[in-house]
């Protein structure tokens, strides 16, 4: 957890002078890939191992496609939002939902999905996913702390890096 | 990169070879697969994952869900994976001890417990 | 010039309720990189044809190297804007920065970039490699509009789609 | 990509390879490379582009302020470049008029003009 303290729950608060690199995007399935995809590039960039990409790879989406199934339902009009922070001793990310105990408030069950006529009730929006996406992330990431702010929740995730660029 | 999907039938089982990436963007195309086989009364299917190179838990959900759809039916759901990347996803899950995963499609074609 | 309209001049102003993809970054070369590896990405997805793609990495990073040079010497702490219009006619990007007749006060002459010591006075940070910037741009892209606004300065660009994903 | 460069002598002519993207993040290493080029006396240089896949207008600024280098020594600086879109970049800028643009290496260490 230690070089999680540093970004404090900035990514939940506006951002006034990100030093990094943020991505805020629609709540969109489609949108869940750009962050991967950044995720990745920064992530090599940083210095972490090629070993561990395909974590971060998985993780950040993970946090993201759990964001915008949040989103979806109940906030489709805010947008979701990852933060980057600058090159560490760590690569550091965290993914910022409004929901979450947030001011827009979380469904009871997330059954109210938008595929409406699902006959096994398995809803690729509810909280079955929302779960699978955090036991996911839960397995997978050892720096792993998952928050709830007055402005949401917020996902932070860290991983070593190789060869810090900045010191 | 998409996902990619072709189906082909061997007796009362149903191969369904998945490449690409199953996450929140592509998973519904799968699931609207499965969707339609059971529909069409194919309750043993053989999800072949090899080719697949990225799964997420959206991924993990419709396999789930697909599951359940064919257990209704008295039927059976398994994947055929030797991909680490991808079992460890399966693991750490604890769907392993959900769902059969085989070494090869012929393995999971004829297994019959 | 038509498709741009629908996006005013908000990547200038605070984003408040992005619909597309907005990316932040501080002022670092390193980063127009991101940006130009979404840029593709988005456009790719949004159906921006394969012959166009080359020309949409060209001209993002060229935007976006012309905001990070702006910003370098005299807003080092405030994040250069990308903002990527959600899918419609065009695939619709804008690059704001805080330097051009913004609150953040251009130097006369780029002059006093970060690598002194250069003796023949060309300077990478400096006034000529903004100036062919903004050559490359207006020679490339045709659909380009290059703002002054009370926030700073926005270059918007478009580019046709082939199959607009929504309409 | 990052940018790789390679150089050798031939007479009086030194010929610098440079592959990958020439942009803002990377052109500083092409600068120095020219700059220490110059330092050492090599006042003709070619820059053999043929496998570069990006450039931007940061490059070439700097192939620009290693042209004025050279030429403060009497030396001159030429391309090779066949790759169109590559070309297309010095046209838009006029520089095509600027620089020596050849065909082949050979092409440009035996040009005199
Ligand atoms: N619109 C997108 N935004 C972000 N990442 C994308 C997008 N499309 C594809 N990718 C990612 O880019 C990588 C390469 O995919 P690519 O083959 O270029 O995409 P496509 O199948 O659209 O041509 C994949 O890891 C994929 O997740
Ligand atoms: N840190 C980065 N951020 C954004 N894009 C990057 C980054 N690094 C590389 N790219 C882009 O990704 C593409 C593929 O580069 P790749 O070979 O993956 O990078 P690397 O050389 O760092 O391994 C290139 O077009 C490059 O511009």
């Amino acid at each position: 957890m230690t070089g999680v303290e540093a970004a404090g729950s900035a990514a939940a608060e506006e951002e006034q002078a990100p030093d990094g690199v943020s991505l805020r995007f629609a709540p969109l399935p489609e949108h869940v890939r750009t962050a991967r995809l950044v995720a990745v590039a920064l992530a090599r960039r940083a210095g972490v191992e090629d070993g561990l990409l395909d974590e971060v790879r998985l993780a950040v989406g993970e946090a993201c496609s759990r964001a915008v199934g949040l989103h979806r339902s109940v906030a489709p009009g805010e947008p979701v939002l990852v933060r980057f922070a600058p090159p560490g001793e760590r690569f550091r990310v965290e993914v910022a939902d409004l929901v979450t105990g947030g001011p827009v408030p979380k469904q009871e069950d997330g059954g109210e999905g938008e595929s409406g006529g699902e006959s096994a009730g398995f809803d690729p929006h509810g909280g079955t996913e929302v779960d699978m996406g955090l036991a996911v992330l839960r397995g997978l990431v050892d720096d792993l702390e998952v928050e709830t702010v007055p402005a949401g929740g917020v996902i932070r995730m860290g991983w070593p890096v190789q060869h810090p660029d900045y010191s | 990169m998409d996902l990619y999907l072709s189906t082909r039938h061997e007796g009362d089982r149903t191969v369904i070879e998945v490449g690409g990436e199953i996450d929140v963007y592509t998973a519904p195309k799968l699931r609207e697969q499965l969707v339609d086989l059971v529909n069409q009364g194919r309750y043993h299917l053989v999800v072949d994952m090899e080719a697949v190179d990225f799964l997420d838990s959206t991924g993990l959900g419709v396999l789930v869900g697909g599951l359940k759809r064919v257990r209704a039916h008295d039927g059976s759901l398994r994947l055929v994976c030797t991909q680490e990347r991808i079992l460890k996803i399966f693991r750490i899950t604890g769907l392993t001890k959900v769902f059969p995963i085989h070494q090869s499609v012929e393995e999971a074609t004829s297994a019959t417990d």
